[in-house]
């Protein structure tokens, strides 16, 4: 019998222990990123109502334990865990959270102050990272699959209002783009 | 309503956004220029102690601080025109406040649910037996390179905001100075005052050459606003571009709206 | 919804990644052994046929992969374990070669970003090794006795411009309290 690609994707995350990027889980297996995004979905049917869940970020995938165990892992785990957020971590969380990504000048300018230590400290708490924004100095900062595995989400369109948010901070902050001189003077 | 009903006086406000929210929402008022310009007094008197805020935060204040200044001079100076950069900035400060107000709202999503049912990512490594397996050469020389890398790139504390801030003078020096001139002349023209050569319009921040000039005119035209709150000037103004006078007055009570 | 014992004890073994016994799995769960016996063939049931399975060693039980992908597996341990260290890893083993010691808090606030999935991959390697912060949840890591042998010293004090690069760390590291104080300021 020919072993199907969700047994084999679910073994490869479990032995990896990390999130992996569906490119390298087509890598892994010789399939198509297609084939391997159709596994996981019947994956994740079968993984329904267990112990372990899939958490879905962009293109990566990890296993991790069923939120409603929570409280035991909790007992167990040895590592510290990360329970309070301050109001500037939470306000900048959201942003980049229902933003998908935003860059730190528009944070800044949604929060209307600099964003730049709470933006550290949430990139060491591991809850955003960063990538170099194509063709500008800055950074752009997105969710990672640790933030959705906090929150206890197994992917972004769980959160209540996620698609409306989105939709309305797109729409501000083209509006902002397209107004440099405004952008000029906030700088 | 009374006016010192809602004054601030021990909070902490990280940003002036969120202390324009505040102040809206305890009002029970909804974000509009009609709104802006009632709270623009309350935040005033915050910005009056920006000794107390974080370093480096006091800038966005006196920034957004300008703008309700537009908006004030709009109901307190009938007749008063004002550019279209100058409304699109009133525009847009009710539109950064009403997106803030949904951010903070949609944080509350958060946390509201971090780190309360947690799904725990698998940590610790499944490896039956540790294979050692370094890099290929890994030197004492490599690594000292790597740290040197880590050291370089240690963070550097941000100084500039603070600069700016610091060469500005405080809302309370203003204003001493300003009671002063105004018993020395009886009466002085804006642009005198706040020390610059060009010519300003009523809202005191068009045609300013550098920032610091801009918010050196902001602050001397909250200032002057605070006077005529206090009913200790009168303010002029004989034509829209024309500049705008300062009188002593000791008769009547402030009206304000 | 109440969660049932097996889903429970499949959370407790996935995250534990290592060989648990009856005896620990009742106390975790607070049920006795007969109870984890019963749970255990039921989650041995479920679990047939999928890319993890339950290995049972005596008295004692983990999670596994399932056999039939031991050859990708293998594949991919042997591309991990070869593949070359990044700058990321590679810096943050000269801060545990420098530091002589350090804890993955540390560590993180150096870097300014989380070193979790970077510091598991050094584990996995044998480059590193943890044992638990006495009075903190959370772990210390050190070089592994092989790494420094291949290296070539004893100790820290060994590496090349020790003292120099040893009080810049500090300095910065002793500026980290006025910093936090004034997040929680902020905050």
């Amino acid at each position: 019998m020919k072993t199907s690609l969700d047994i084999k994707i679910e073994a490869i995350l479990f032995f990896q222990g990390e999130p992996s990027s569906l490119k390298k889980l087509a890598e892994y297996t010789e399939s198509s990123v297609e084939e391997v995004k159709d596994a996981i979905l019947k994956l994740k049917q079968r993984l329904s109502d267990g112990g372990v869940v899939i958490v879905e970020n962009r293109d990566e995938v990890s296993l991790g334990t069923n939120p409603e165990v929570s409280s035991i892992i909790e007992k167990i785990n040895k590592e510290e865990l990360s329970k309070d957020l301050g109001k500037a971590s939470l306000e900048t969380l959201a942003i980049i959270f229902y933003k998908g990504q935003a860059s730190k000048r528009e944070i800044d300018y949604i929060r209307g102050v600099n964003s730049g230590f709470i933006l550290r400290n949430l990139l060491i708490r591991g809850l955003v990272c960063r990538e170099e924004e194509k063709g500008e100095r800055g950074f752009i900062y997105k969710p990672t699959i640790e933030l959705l595995a906090h929150v206890g989400i197994e992917k972004a369109e769980e959160m209540p209002e996620f698609e409306s948010m989105k939709k309305e901070l797109e729409i501000f902050l083209t509006a902002k783009n397209t107004d440099e001189q405004i952008t000029d003077a906030e700088q | 309503m009374s006016e010192t009903e809602f004054k601030i006086k021990t909070e902490i406000f990280e940003g002036p956004l969120e202390l324009l929210l505040t102040l809206i929402e305890r009002r029970k008022l909804l974000i509009n220029d009609i709104s802006l310009s009632r709270v623009a007094d309350d935040f005033i008197e915050h910005v009056k102690k920006l000794g107390s805020f974080p370093m480096g935060t006091t800038a966005h204040f006196i920034l957004i601080a300008s703008t309700l200044l537009l908006i004030k001079s709009k109901s307190l100076l009938p007749g008063i025109e004002l550019t279209a950069e100058e409304e699109g900035s009133i525009e847009n400060l009710e539109a950064r406040l009403a997106i803030y107000k949904k951010i903070r709202d949609a944080s509350l999503h958060i946390q509201k649910r971090y780190g309360k049912k947690v799904i725990f990512l698998a940590n610790p490594p499944k490896r039956i037996s540790i294979i050692f397996s370094p890099n290929k050469g890994m030197t004492k020389e490599s690594l000292l390179s790597s740290m040197k890398e880590v050291i370089s790139s240690l963070p550097q504390k941000e100084v500039l905001p603070q600069i700016t801030v610091k060469k500005m003078m405080s809302l309370e020096e203003m204003i001493d100075k300003l009671t002063e001139k105004i018993q020395n002349n009886l009466k002085l023209n804006f642009s005198d005052f706040a020390g610059s050569h060009e010519k300003i319009t009523s809202s005191g921040v068009k045609h300013m050459v550098t920032k610091e000039n801009k918010i050196m005119v902001i602050v001397s035209f909250l200032a002057m606003l605070e006077l005529v709150k206090q009913g200790i000037v009168e303010v002029n103004q004989d034509n829209f571009s024309d500049d705008i006078s300062i009188e002593t007055k000791n008769v009547k009570t402030p009206n304000y709206f």
